[in-house]
């Protein structure tokens, strides 16, 4: 009794007075309407919903193209949100309360087909993921896809194993002291992963997820008075990461321990004078092909300043080091670039909550803006 | 059963009611006059116009859809579909059509003619809040509840969770229908 | 090891090197605060979170004379909310889901302390209660405190009774097409409601909290032409509800069925041929010692225009049935009068979103505006 | 209790760093210029300043606790207890302290002296979301957990619902400590 399909409604409502045959417009039907295909400039942003309503966090859907609304993941408390390597997944690991803000706490990781937005899959794991911000590199797939790890705070650190083949949680790992993970792209068994001590701590499992080796690095970076921001691009094995004063730090993970390929300075004499510096959150973007790094910029920088807007997105060759193009920042918090040849590079207005589309070639150019969106997100991830 | 009779009931006599209909142009913007927000009527709205309101530029387009003014509209309170990844008859992927509904009677302004129109809401999956309408035309207090737009009507639903509405021509309404 | 006190960190913290002689702050010892001793200017604003988080509603509290904000109670989704008769308690009848919007529904009527803010009862309820928005009437404690009755929509309509003094759920009583909760104040196991028929139905309690009687009055208004609007005030057990046309009606329900005492208009030719009507959601406030009545009215009324914020507040004597004054309206959808012989009315602004206070001796007058307070909020309580 | 030691270790080594500092008022509002929106250091917040932010009425006063710019705030990311119904030391009523937090270094421009504070979050209830603020003075990425505040923490409580942060002071952070 208590429902009632529309169709009977429809059918009962028309038996009551309607004039069908004077109707110009006929009887709808009410569906559930599809995903367009997704393209590449499909956009992913994770909201954590607002300080307000922390417990109720979405993944937003937008095309890049028309800037058209296309749909909602929802994502509940401080989701740690990551797309599947081929983007056909999106990954979630979240946390509930059966009571909304009481009651019993668990945690979750859970699977949603990005082509219905369907929930496909929910593993329940340790009530410790990260309640963090959505960075990159907060929850990553091994390179091959069968492992997903989840970084963990209680405020101890530790990460997450879930088993894609199994679904099933495996294990937990203790990482103390330290945070983000980067897999290696030549060892799906493999990640490492940064330490406030300026080492990485190389983590190896077996077939089964569990690990079989640990290896702290040697110091690789100054976690005082130039810390990295874990915000990290790679090519292979080679991961990209700025400094707080714009040292570019190329650490390669593929081994038992992590090293230092190069460092070398994005600033120079008269850029270093204005106080540039690298600043946001989701702050980089690279093109593998052509080697195209982009960096979001501040100047008069100050301590504090390094999650301020960018005033420029300073372009550069990571095969020359050199510094091919300045241009304008859009007051950008994060960037994804499109997996393109010929790429499109998409930023967040953190003052207007609106994405930015810029051209990359044959050079950065702003262009169409979207409506605002989401109202406190942070990571944003293209098809 | 008997509330599903009394419903049926209520919308029979509620379309004999509406005899006299006006342009949805003829009535619009009065309450906006004097304020110094642009939010048009929406007394429970309290959410910035830029982020999740439906766009309000002063123009007031019948047809366009993503307008509360759209004719369709004319007893909508709630979030636009078409703001949420669905259509003015679609719900947005990963929720679902309400199971029960509320109902209207508009008049279209491009062939003259009243129609009904069933609001459903969309339920489920996180809720919504872009596009945010509050039309009231032949609205009635609960005891009209199928005629009633101050409730959740994905109440029935599995999941209870408001997303957004879509409305459905159901068919030309008669004068004296009913 | 998961927690750590605040004062062991503390302590630490002071071993590792702060040079407490020279300090001139001391060390602080975080505490949680209480709320000032309720006045008769406490505000309690019902808040559904949004129509982007309808999961995440809230009460919030507010100091009347000083605009500070007080706190907040949580209220889940589409709660019904109302303050008991002593104001000692908040009442919420409210909707939950085991993972936030999914899961298993489970509906509770839950009780809080309104000098702590804490949770003082909880109990399941039939997974009916209204969703709708914070209407006063859509939950009523009895006269004598002793139950409280829950509108129910599924959209069938019923009311759900629970006992207070045993602290559980009674039962559920059918009434069909009939709508909000209109308690006896001379029969505290008597309540009415309002019928779409025109009619009022009048259920009576037993002891126990069943309903012994139900009976039907006659019909007492024009639910098509000039329908009630449901906001209503009362002396004793006399109703005064106004019509989408501006007739006042008075109902007794302290009988076995509901009389119509009275009807007149509020508004003469002038009124009418300017299209001056009613509107607003809690559109009405009564002073019973002074019989003074606020009623939020607007011009140029349309079909459609009944909830559209007031253009101006008028003030009618009920004794004398004249009105007496004519007030701006600050766009008020919402207002209630303190408990006070010279009441203040606190109106809530529908454009803004800010409450306006006025004096109501000698006469009607707007006075300081607050700051904007929630987000897709209705019913305004005074303590 | 291996991550126990290590906050604070790091904590004492943060202190040591501290050697020079400026004061809050020479970085306020860069931001700002030049941007439509009066919104300041706040990369995240998408809230309707009116509605949820702190007051930015151009006035950067650093001894008012309803503002981001008061001093015993230099490194808080959050929203203000003071907006919520609580003070700078207390939680508002209905919620409770962290169990978990963390640190910044702060200059009282009153007395001229540098103050070790510590960010408890505020827990349970609804959250507040009044008066967000995002100061980010000697804050760290979360390999540097006991100095870095994106992230929650309320994440150790019974209900880890983030209400709003408190800023305790410990005491005066000595320029070569630790």
């Amino acid at each position: 009794m208590k429902r009632v399909s529309t169709s009977i409604l429809t059918g009962l409502a028309l038996l009551l007075g309607c004039r069908l045959a004077m109707a110009e417009l006929q009887p709808e039907t009410l569906t559930v309407g599809k995903l367009p295909p997704a393209n590449p400039h499909r956009i992913y942003l994770s909201d954590l919903g607002g300080l307000g309503h922390v417990v109720d966090g979405r993944i937003h859907l937008v095309d890049g193209d028309s800037y058209k609304y296309l749909g909602a993941i929802p994502a509940a408390m401080f989701a740690l949100t990551a797309l599947s390597p081929d983007s056909s997944e999106m990954y979630l690991a979240t946390t509930y309360y059966t009571k909304l803000n009481r009651g019993k706490r668990f945690d979750q990781f859970e699977v949603y087909d990005t082509a219905t937005l369907k929930l496909k899959s929910e593993i329940e794991i340790p009530a410790k993921h990260a309640q963090a911000l959505p960075y990159k590199g907060t929850m990553v797939s091994t390179a091959d896809g069968r492992f997903v790890i989840i970084q963990n705070a209680t405020p101890a650190s530790s990460v997450t194993v879930v088993d894609r083949k199994a679904e099933k949680f495996v294990t937990e790992i203790e990482t103390p002291g330290c945070w983000i993970i980067l897999p290696a792209a030549s060892n799906a068994r493999r990640f490492a992963t940064l330490c406030g001590d300026g080492t990485l701590l190389t983590v190896t499992l077996d077939d089964d997820g569990q690990a079989v080796s640990q290896q702290r690095s040697a110091k690789l970076f100054d976690a005082e008075k130039d810390p990295l921001f874990v915000q990290a691009e790679h090519i292979g094995d080679s991961y990209y990461f700025v400094s707080y004063e714009g040292n570019l730090h190329q650490i390669n993970v593929g081994g038992d321990t992590a090293v230092l390929e190069d460092k070398w300075s994005l600033v120079d004499d008269a850029d270093r004078a204005a106080k540039w510096k690298p600043s946001g959150y989701q702050l980089t973007a690279l093109h593998a092909p052509s080697k195209r790094f982009y960096v979001a910029m501040h100047d008069n920088a100050y301590d504090g300043s390094h999650k301020n807007p960018a005033k420029e997105i300073w372009v550069f060759d990571l095969a020359t080091k050199q510094r091919i193009q300045r241009a304008p920042g859009s007051n950008s918090v994060a960037m994804a670039l499109s997996k393109e040849e010929k790429p499109v590079l998409f930023t967040y207005d953190g003052m207007t909550a609106e994405f930015v589309r810029y051209d990359t070639v044959p050079e950065l150019k702003p262009g169409a803006r979207s409506k605002p969106v989401g109202e406190f997100a942070g990571l944003v991830q293209l098809h | 059963m008997r509330w599903f009779d009394d419903f049926f009931e209520r919308q029979a006599r509620n379309v004999a009611l509406k005899t006299s209909r006006r342009s949805a142009l003829l009535r619009i913007g009065r309450v906006m006059v004097g304020t110094a927000f642009l939010l048009p009527v929406l007394p429970f709205d309290r959410q910035p116009r830029a982020q999740h309101g439906a766009i309000d530029d002063g123009k007031h387009d019948p047809l366009d859809p993503e307008r509360c003014e759209y004719w369709r509209y004319c007893s909508l309170d709630g979030t636009l579909c078409t703001c949420c990844g669905g259509s003015i008859t679609t719900c947005p992927p990963g929720s679902e059509p309400s199971s029960v509904t509320w109902i209207g009677t508009c008049h279209n302004p491009e062939d003259g003619k009243d129609y009904l129109v069933s609001y459903n809401d969309c339920c489920g999956g996180a809720s919504c809040g872009h596009c945010f309408c509050n039309q009231n035309e032949g609205e009635r207090p609960g005891y009209r509840m199928g005629i009633h737009n101050d409730i959740n009507w994905c109440m029935g639903n599995e999941s209870s969770v408001y997303h957004c509405t879509v409305s459905v021509v159901l068919g030309e309404s008669g004068a004296k229908a009913g």
